[in-house]
């Protein structure tokens, strides 16, 4: 789960990193509000879970209350990558003498977390990780003893920090990390993280993305809004434990697993089709997930075909089936359907949709030709 | 032969009372795994498809001899079932459950190195030695015997491309299922070592998919180490939109590393045979194989 | 700082551990209201941080809110072991069909936490240690991955337990370890844990000790009054952090580590004299901590004579010294004093004493048979 | 020679700083302790007592060589300090700081129990092998080299006892003081060992006091492992009321174990002579040393 910018701002100050003044906004008048409490020059901020807002025009900076005003009415009326601005974080300038940057994220290779420094940090931060890695630093952390301050304090040395601003800058590493364990997160970061002229460290933005599977960990979170984030598809798809990303193509795929959903897009890509979404049922879905997936598949009026692509492991074909002809009945489903199914169950699988007038394919190659054919016939 | 488990496998299976736990006791008893008891607190004294069940592993153990557990746990409590596993003795853990917190993950793996066990997954079909032993919910009329060794990131995907190489008559060594998280236990690279040591191991089938960089390292180990096996990959995702998320953390692509065009080319580079649609596998394989044999 | 009973129930309670409804109250007013929420028979317990308050009359019944009055009127006007009872907690009374022992405590052999537990809890649990150390069952706690759900659940079997007390008494286990663990716990205890009739847990009565040195970690304890737990010598010496301990004899004793003064009140009590109080300056003390502890044991009017006994290692003796003339300037102290001081900087400790014209000694033995002496004499 | 500290020592004062460390140091340069640096965070650069500092412990090693380490650092952040110690590969840790809390403690033995590390303290006087090396507190003066072996759990009384042999020309092997806290690192029987294989240590003095039962299983010890070398113990607390707290949670007496009379009759019963008084301890070593010589 994408935390906001303010989100994410006040879960740091909450661990004792200095984050600039200011505070979030929905409307106009408590915009102004905000404004009249603040030192100018003020940055208006669209809060949005995309990157690269900076960039769409997303910060917009105002030296009064009243270019506030202005700057809130254009963020309000903007959508950045497609998603519109619904509140603004407006807080203080911070002089920047040097954009660093730090973060912390998940080392698949060393299983464990990975704390990341680098003294170039800002928008660049990705071409910097590419052309010039040796100015990234990478430090894994320990799985049983943990990031701690000392840790901390050997990256900010080697960061080229010395005297005060060693234990200002370590404190503030080590209580990320904290903030970053304590919250679950699959990654968590000041970029940039602003040294000013006076030599003090400032976090100017920060992103924190919650591990969607320790939710259950953070009941605060539970009953936050998605609308806004997703489109209405993948919200309900998330309400049903779905994945569900959409793509621009015509032909709906549901499938079982991340990677046999995956191979399916690119067989479809690969004759010629174009995938309309991602949705994987995950494993061992019940009939009534099937059809929720259908549900939120056909949602998405630019779907001519569907493609269900079922090889049954923990997931059992009989359910799949079952929840096919659930779907069937409820939504009058009229659009062409094209189904694979083997695996756990097969034989009952296939025989309640034969049954039931459905054909049922074998390849999963075959089924993705047919579904390319019949969608280009339409 | 094949790897990790075989003939010589007793397992318990840890959330046995559950629906998934039972069902998949009872398919993997079909398939001749050595099933010793189960585990689920509170449930002891009781049975599921003739499998004694305990509250505890250690009570377990006192009972019956057994060198591997198959964890169908829910996932906040998994990670407990895998460290209660772990500690008491048990070396080899498979973990179907999906969903746990990576943080859970992190500890389990932590622990597992220092006592020297291995874990497959989370979020895992299982490992299978064909004809010998199933740790897992693979369907097993899929697989049989044979020289082809099979690792891969992804369950699903898997079976399809196990099935293809089944109908052309090459079986399987044995199967893994890295799992689709984050933090998982076996990687390609130390799959790779056992399959190197495996008499039976011929050839060796991956299937990685986008995310992370573990197939470019695994490329460069292979280049490195000059492995001697014969290997074909197949990579999920090619058409895949940058910065899409595609159903788990395992699937964000990360910067340039980690699309599928950077892992074939690095297989490539490796001299690894790269597969463009599942049903190629077996077809190139089968042509390895046979060249082998000519030679 | 020992927490008082309602203090500990209600963290218990905070960690999911079923606890009798109840409150606390510090009149009769408040008694009677808390009364009438609850259903008879009730129990009404003084909150005193002193164990063995059930055999002192501590803990009174009561089967209406007339009879809760008259039980919150006589323990009001109650001392136990010398304390004054100044807050009442009220309690619905627990059927208990069985009494068992559960707590936490540091294990010092093996480094770490040692979870205890026994069937046989309740008021003879120290007598159950002694005479039949089968009966409890210690588990220590790995220090590296901590005390485990399954671990509790290893201790429940172990008890008995099984079915769906299993689950039930094991998260109770492990919740309380929890607690302990957050709280910094030297000892955290149910005792008894009641097992009702039905086969549900209950805490009737809880303790916890929390660290001392870990009390900066836990700011909601810094105000917590220390009055009525100690005494008024106790609780400026906890302010001035000095570990003061009051005994029943005549000779006021003041040294620098715990072994060192204890071993002084030895050699008192060998050569016939009676120690007044236990009061360590700790290592390295400044001469203001010298003349508070001066000030302290003054305080205690049955004081005849001083002994300060100061063997300097982190403690400097010109520093003890200075304390010293500045405790007698200040307080212009009459009664005897019979130093002995050597160790780091003692030369110069000793000119400064020298100089003022107080005699210093160099065995603590001698200087012991002295201070004894001229108590004997006044 | 003499056991853990000798001449081959060479230390990091860890804070070396502040008032204490800085004060200590220079006594312990004087006494002739080899100290190659310090490390005080955000004061690398500067010098005390002519001791270069660093602002952490892995750029001090990068400088000097060091196997040693005192803490000075405050109490909260002690614990941390001893971990970058033994993160650093220091294998000897003498920690000064009183008033760690017990769960910071738990884990620094752990992680060095884990990575075979001694760690002497927390709350120690810390250690001296008199005329080659004093990594602590102590007053020097006191101490001369000698034969007996000193370990304590309180550090004024070790003074005490130690001023007493001095004054009867029964110089120290090695004297150490275990820390007064309930978590500790080195404890009696651990010192026990290494006195036993110490050529120049002929005799030990133990020095306990109430509070916990380490002194009794020490006494099981010695009996069960007929501990070669005489021992004399003193065991303060004699005249400490039961259940009431005498300064430290190490002298919470703790039921009927724990008791000086428990602790003093466990020793008679191994055949270890207890002193009444601290002075004692002088005079029935002299007489234990020289009833050896006579045989």
């Amino acid at each position: 789960m994408k935390l906001l910018e303010y989100e994410a701002k006040r879960i740091l100050a909450k661990y004792g990193i200095p984050i600039p003044r200011g505070g979030l906004a929905a409307n106009i008048a408590e915009a102004r509000e905000i404004a009249q409490t603040l030192k100018p020059p003020l940055v208006v901020k669209a809060q949005v879970p995309v990157a690269g807002r900076g960039k769409a025009g997303g910060i917009l900076f105002a030296e009064s209350v009243d270019d506030v005003e202005k700057a809130v009415n254009k963020l309000f009326n903007m959508q950045i990558r497609g998603i519109p601005v619904r509140s603004v974080w407006i807080e203080e300038k911070v002089n920047a003498k040097r954009e660093l940057y730090f973060g912390m994220t998940v080392d698949r290779l060393n299983k464990t977390y990975v704390m990341i420094g680098s003294t170039e940090g800002g928008m660049e931060i990705e071409e910097v990780a590419e052309k010039a890695p040796q100015k990234i630093l990478k430090f894994p952390v320990d799985p049983l003893y943990g990031f701690r301050l000392y840790h901390a304090r050997q990256m900010a040395k080697r960061m080229g920090y010395s005297g005060n601003q060693l234990s200002a800058i370590a404190n503030i590493f080590y209580n990320l990390y904290r903030a970053g364990v304590d919250y679950d997160a699959e990654l968590i970061e000041m970029n940039p993280l602003a040294e000013t002229p006076e030599g003090n460290f400032v976090a100017m933005d920060a992103r924190i993305i919650v591990d969607d599977n320790a939710l259950f960990r953070h009941p605060e979170f539970k009953e936050r809004p998605l609308e806004g984030e997703f489109s209405p598809q993948e919200v309900e798809a998330a309400k049903n434990d779905l994945a569900y990303v959409k793509l621009d193509g015509d032909i709906g795929v549901i499938g079982n697993g991340a990677g046999l959903v995956m191979a399916t897009l690119d067989a479809i890509q690969l004759y010629g089709g174009k995938p309309a979404n991602f949705l994987d049922v995950g494993g061992g879905a019940p009939s009534e997930k099937i059809a929720a997936a259908l549900r939120i598949v056909l949602s998405d009026s630019n779907v001519k075909a569907l493609f269900i692509n079922i090889l049954g492991g923990i997931t059992r074909c009989d359910e799949v089936a079952r929840g096919i002809l659930k779907a069937r009945e409820k939504l009058g489903i009229e659009k062409p359907m094209v189904i694979r199914l083997v695996g756990t169950n097969e034989e009952e699988g296939k025989r309640i949709l034969t049954e039931a007038g459905i054909q049922v394919l074998d390849s999963m190659e075959e089924a993705a030709r047919q579904v390319v054919e019949v969608a280009r016939r339409l | 032969m094949g790897i990790i488990v075989g003939k010589e496998t007793k397992a318990i299976v840890q959330g046995i009372t559950g629906a998934q736990g039972s069902f998949h006791t009872k398919l993997m008893l079909e398939y001749g795994t050595k099933v010793v008891a189960g585990v689920t607190p509170g449930k002891g004294g009781t049975t599921v498809h003739g499998v004694p069940v305990y509250d505890t592993v250690e009570e377990a153990l006192e009972k019956h001899e057994a060198n591997a557990s198959i964890i169908f746990v829910p996932a906040p409590y998994a990670a407990d079932a895998a460290m209660e596993a772990l500690e008491n003795g048990i070396k080899t853990i498979v973990i179907i459950t999906e969903h746990i917190p990576i943080k859970d993950s992190i500890s389990v793996m932590a622990y597992a190195c220092q006592v020297g066990a291995t874990v497959i997954g989370p979020n895992t079909p299982g490992i299978i030695t064909p004809g010998e032993c199933k740790l897992g919910i693979m369907p097993a009329h899929i697989f049989k015997p044979g020289k082809v060794g099979m690792v891969s990131r992804s369950g699903t995907l898997t079976y399809e491309i196990a099935a293809g190489l089944t109908k052309k008559q090459l079986g399987q060594s044995t199967c893994i299922g890295l799992g689709g998280d984050p933090i998982v236990g076996l990687n390609f690279i130390e799959v790779l070592k056992l399959f190197e040591k495996d008499p039976q191991t011929e050839a060796v089938v991956l299937i990685g998919e986008i995310g992370g960089n573990l197939e470019e390292l695994t490329a460069e180990y292979i280049v490195k180490e000059k492995y001697p096996k014969p290997v074909v990959a197949f990579i999920a995702g090619r058409s895949a939109p940058p910065g899409k998320r595609m159903g788990h953390a395992g699937a964000i692509i990360m910067g340039r590393a980690g699309t599928a065009e950077t892992k074939i080319e690095a297989f490539k580079k490796a001299g690894v045979e790269v597969a463009e649609k599942p049903s190629d596998v077996a077809a190139m394989l089968e042509k390895i194989l046979n060249d082998k044999l000519a030679r």
